[in-house]
């Protein structure tokens, strides 16, 4: 197999489908040295080489006022991450359905403030916690300010999907400081030297958006998906997660093909805007879960 | 693709090739005669240009001031809008894209993008805010007649702010075929550069014609409205190495030089108006076109410098500057201009403009637009 | 005051020493370099002449013939009617007089009107058919706006035959102290001489633009739409001289040369719409420019002669060539100068102008204020 | 007294107030060689010199089914020569009352060959017929051939307001040929040397317009009325008539001394178009006749 990384990908099947399976020290999250033990990147690698496909589902923060419980219920259906979306007036990169969960999650009040104070509510979960933002809140007050906050919220990611890597340097000096790990996207249209820059000064993983367009779900994935996730194992040793588009259980396992795992946004906040509860929305992410721990079946 | 701390590309990453290429495809033409000459051609043909400058004659009068003004309104489709949409429609062709894609506010953006496109034999789509579709139907009926397909925009405020981020949504899907046109000096970079750039023949034609008009060479003033703030910057550009002051009016409720915080949206970094946590606030402007809660990264820098200055005019000042103007000299202009126009006529009272100054000040567009606008409210 | 067995000066007696002011006031002018001058400068810095010759690449490759198109609707206020009344307008402020009086129809005579007057500080009283009041509001409003009184016309069709009636009703009482400005080459004796002179600063520049943009220097045909026949004749005059074979195109339903018949209406002797009895037909076009049930004396004439022809378009052909002059152009033209392109149209498809000819084509105005209009009918 | 014409103005009272009291014979509008004996001149000039003030009623011909009848109602009254309209379009020197007739008449159907057989209809009537209408309708089949059918209808004279004594060349000759009178107007703007060429090339009378202005009824004659009478009896000897805004019997008198004689119209059609029938039309004549000949009364 041309895997450069050398792992046994079928050991992922004798992983026990929960997260606490892995169980890291949640106290890691908040180590004051910049946290490298038990930082995300160290967590999904290890899962990573010890066969599992990982992943990370998503919820906007403050869409509810109970929203904490949605990723409560992904750490019991086996995420392996949780991204958290601290919503944003102008979402750029989202489409429709995140669009209207940022937009409800602001009318109900929502402020990046409080979600983080929701974060740190999550204090006893043993999955890692990834926010997600655009460039505008974590320039508010400054990336120093806004990665020292994260980090007392506990979250140990940092995705900002307008903030390409040109414009990084200052926000990624301030992540690592902050012992938070800042992930650059990467796109299908991303020429090669750059996917290897990206992908060398990416932390605790790459994201690889699956198509040219928003999130959003789509019928199918394109070739492209897969072929970016490729390139980028290709070039680094850091776990690949695959997003945009991935709304089913044979999505995900298609998409894990190639990557190292997949995140999961607009299909759980299309029927979280629905009026799904957070048993229902685990119930689906366990069969998605399912579905990559064994895709055979 | 920096101005000072302004600027940048904070674009998906999916955009980031595409701005690249449109960057690349830029200097190379600008630095190309032949592409130079053709959009000057074009300019001269089609568009109207050189417009002419008009010496308010009866205002000046009345203000004590030398009043000129750079006629904008004059140019085809109603508003300096042509100037950047030529050039980049133009750059679209010769990059081998096939349709061009832009949002707009009242509109008037999105019928010169569709006016480009029917002459370059180019496809349009225009995004415009459903709210904006509703109150401007009349420019929504212009553009699809021009052959573009006008998509309403559901998301958020329903308004051009809206409008940007979908035609943004929509770029990253079809950059490889499609040219986004932005409508101002914002964006990612090279668009605000870019935008400028096509703009400036407006400050270098005032240039001359001040020189032919007034025994200074040089006005003492330079105003100009801003929202995203293209006519300011094209006349600016053309006084730069003056001794001229610049002045860019902006709306009360838009003023995103005047009273906005540093901050990053629509792939650049300038100033917005926004809350403490840092989300956008909604601009309120009786004029369409100042409706947008930014301003173009070179203002901000501008501004930082001290080479521009940048006020505020009220909705009340502005509406009755129009009358004024349109009284005085025969001009009904667009409601963006007649905040350029109001903030002149508030300084030559308050000696802000002290007696005998001479004035440039660009009249962005026509009045014809906001008329049933000043009916609601005059 | 004649061409041919047409024009002359039928009015009310107590009108005739009000004309003869008139035409020897213009003659004076007209002869004298500084009133030519001052006129100059005005078409120049205010209404934005000269104005572009634009190439019609796609529409000329579309049909076969070379088609230059004459952009009056680039001109302030949107048409070529600026630069009669700023020629009147002039020309009533060097008579003393402080007031201009206009009838009007769509709108597009009233809003140059109103602005020559509150340009050169005089009032301004425009007569409007009641119906008209009603159908363009916004042009009633820019009227009001710019300073001008609009009264709406409750008499015969309410439209602009009747308000060109009340005008010179009003004119009577008042010819001391106002100027009756005339808004097309019709009326009692100088008015279609002294407005031809007016506008053949259309024509005059065509020609020189032609001789620049042609190998043959002039074009094979000269073609505008007639409704009163202002844009034509001003066009026409500049061609009098070549061999170019000269083209108005009426609607159908105002069709007075191609379809009138000699009689007297407003003062002069020309062809008119009428039934066997002599009473006056109402006219009806899509184009309300055009809904003028007679037609200038001096294209009555051509008619004799055979120097001009004069043929019809419909409204149906008339709103396609709109649509695609805007598709192929990106133009929009007001719905008058669509009777020009649907001719021309029509007319390369049926050989009349053969393959390879070289077309000028007066766009007399832009159609923003036509936009309302087709949106019902497309 | 400065009254070039040498008549004794007071003279006019010795006269009966019905038209009949002059009685010239109808036959002579009928005369073949140009009536000079008996054509509408003749007529107004002997009244006129006999010492009568001169009034001239209009009717807008069509305006009712039965719109003779106000004509009959004129002369009982005591008319000397009577206005029949004929309707026209665009009646371009008519206030509105004109306006409103002349719409209502077209409305109804009328025409200028139902008017001018109507006029036949009048054949009886011991007073001139004088036809006003508007160039395109003497022009339609040209002035002589309309001349002709308004001698064949019976009528002695034509006004045609917008016909000016400059355009008046065609018109005179086909007038004088049909043995018409052609009265040509008088504005208060017109000049001297002009005033003298209209008072001259007139037939009839000369109608001097009291204003500038259209017609209609006004509130008072202005000073620029008398004073035009004035100016053009001492350039002529023909008889002058002043119309436009006469409509009350101290009107008439004022008029009346300096002119000749008044036209009345919009008066009459005012009442005539809010349904007044013509015995009642007959009346208010009756009372501007008895004023006319008893000014002091």
């Amino acid at each position: 197999m041309g895997d450069p990384r050398g792992r046994v990908r079928g050991a992922a099947r004798g992983l026990d489908r929960a997260a606490h399976a892995v169980r890291p020290g949640r106290q890691g999250r908040r180590d004051a040295d910049g946290g490298a033990v038990n930082a995300l990147e160290t967590r999904l690698r290890a899962r990573r080489d010890a066969g599992r496909k990982l992943l990370m589902p998503y919820v906007t923060g403050g869409i509810t006022p109970d929203w904490t419980e949605y990723a409560r219920a992904f750490a019991a259906a086996g995420a392996d991450a949780i991204e958290i979306g601290v919503p944003f007036s102008d979402p750029t990169l989202d489409g429709v359905t995140i669009q209207e969960a940022s937009h409800a999650a602001l009318t109900r009040g929502a402020t990046p403030r409080g979600v983080l104070a929701g974060l740190a509510g999550l204090a006893d979960l043993d999955v890692p916690l990834v926010v997600s933002t655009y460039c505008n809140l974590v320039f508010r007050d400054g990336p120093w300010a806004f990665c020292a906050a994260l980090r007392e919220a506990g979250a140990s990611g940092l995705i900002v999907p307008d903030l390409p890597v040109d414009e990084a340097d200052e926000a990624a000096d301030a992540a690592a400081g902050a012992g938070v790990d800042l992930a650059l996207l990467a796109s299908p249209a991303t020429p090669a030297p750059r996917l290897a820059e990206i992908s060398r000064r990416s932390r605790g993983f790459v994201y690889a958006v699956s198509l040219m367009g928003t999130t959003g779900t789509r019928s199918a994935l394109g070739p492209a998906a897969t072929a970016l996730a490729g390139r980028i194992t290709g070039l680094s040793d850091r776990p690949v997660l695959l997003g945009f588009g991935i709304s089913t259980p044979g999505q995900a396992v298609e998409a894990a093909r190639r990557a190292d795992g997949v995140v999961v946004g607009a299909a759980i906040m299309r029927r979280v805007l629905a009026g799904a509860r957070p048993d229902e929305i685990g119930a689906f992410l366990t069969a998605m879960r399912e579905a990559l721990d064994d895709p055979g079946a | 693709g920096r101005f000072g701390d302004h600027g940048g590309r904070y674009v998906p990453e999916s955009l980031v090739e595409a701005c690249r290429e449109v960057e690349e495809a830029f200097r190379e033409a600008w630095a190309d005669p032949g592409f130079r000459g053709e959009l000057a051609t074009l300019l001269a043909v089609h568009a109207g240009r050189p417009t002419p400058l008009t010496p308010a004659w009866r205002l000046s009068a009345e203000l004590g001031v030398t009043l000129l003004l750079k006629r904008e309104d004059l140019a085809h489709t109603g508003s300096h809008k042509i100037n950047n949409v030529l050039g980049q429609a133009l750059l679209a062709a010769r990059m081998g894209r096939t349709r061009l894609i832009a949002e707009t506010g009242a509109g008037q953006h999105g019928v010169a993008t569709a006016t480009a496109a029917a002459l370059l034999g180019l496809e349009a789509t225009v995004f415009m805010g459903e709210r904006d579709v509703e109150r401007q139907a009349l420019n929504v009926f212009r553009m699809r007649m021009l052959g573009a397909e006008v998509v309403p925009v559901r998301a958020g405020t329903r308004t051009l702010k809206d409008a940007t981020s979908e035609a943004m949504r929509h770029w990253v899907g079809v950059a490889g075929s499609a040219h986004y046109c932005v409508g101002s000096v914002i964006g990612p970079s090279p668009y605000p550069y870019m935008v400028r750039e096509f703009q400036r023949v407006i400050g270098d034609e005032a240039r001359r014609q001040c020189a032919a008009a007034l025994p200074s060479a040089v006005p003492d003033h330079v105003v100009a409205c801003v929202g995203g703030g293209s006519n300011a910057a094209g006349t600016f550009a053309g006084f730069a190495d003056t001794p001229a002051r610049l002045w860019g009016v902006e709306a009360e409720g838009g003023a995103g030089a005047a009273l906005g915080r540093p901050g990053v949206l629509h792939g650049f970094r300038s100033l917005f108006l926004q809350d403490d946590d840092g989300q956008i606030r909604e601009a309120h402007s009786i004029a369409a076109g100042l409706d947008y809660p930014g301003v173009g990264p070179e203002h901000a820098h501008l501004r930082d410098l001290g080479r521009a200055r940048y006020v505020t005019v009220d909705d009340g000042e502005v509406t009755a500057a129009a009358v004024r103007l349109a009284r005085a000299e025969g001009i009904v202009p667009a409601l963006e201009s007649a905040h350029a126009v109001a903030w002149v006529i508030r300084a030559a009272g308050s000696g802000e403009l002290p007696a005998g100054s001479t004035v440039l000040l660009t009249l962005s567009g026509r009045g014809d637009k906001d008329v049933a606008t000043l009916m609601e409210v005059l």
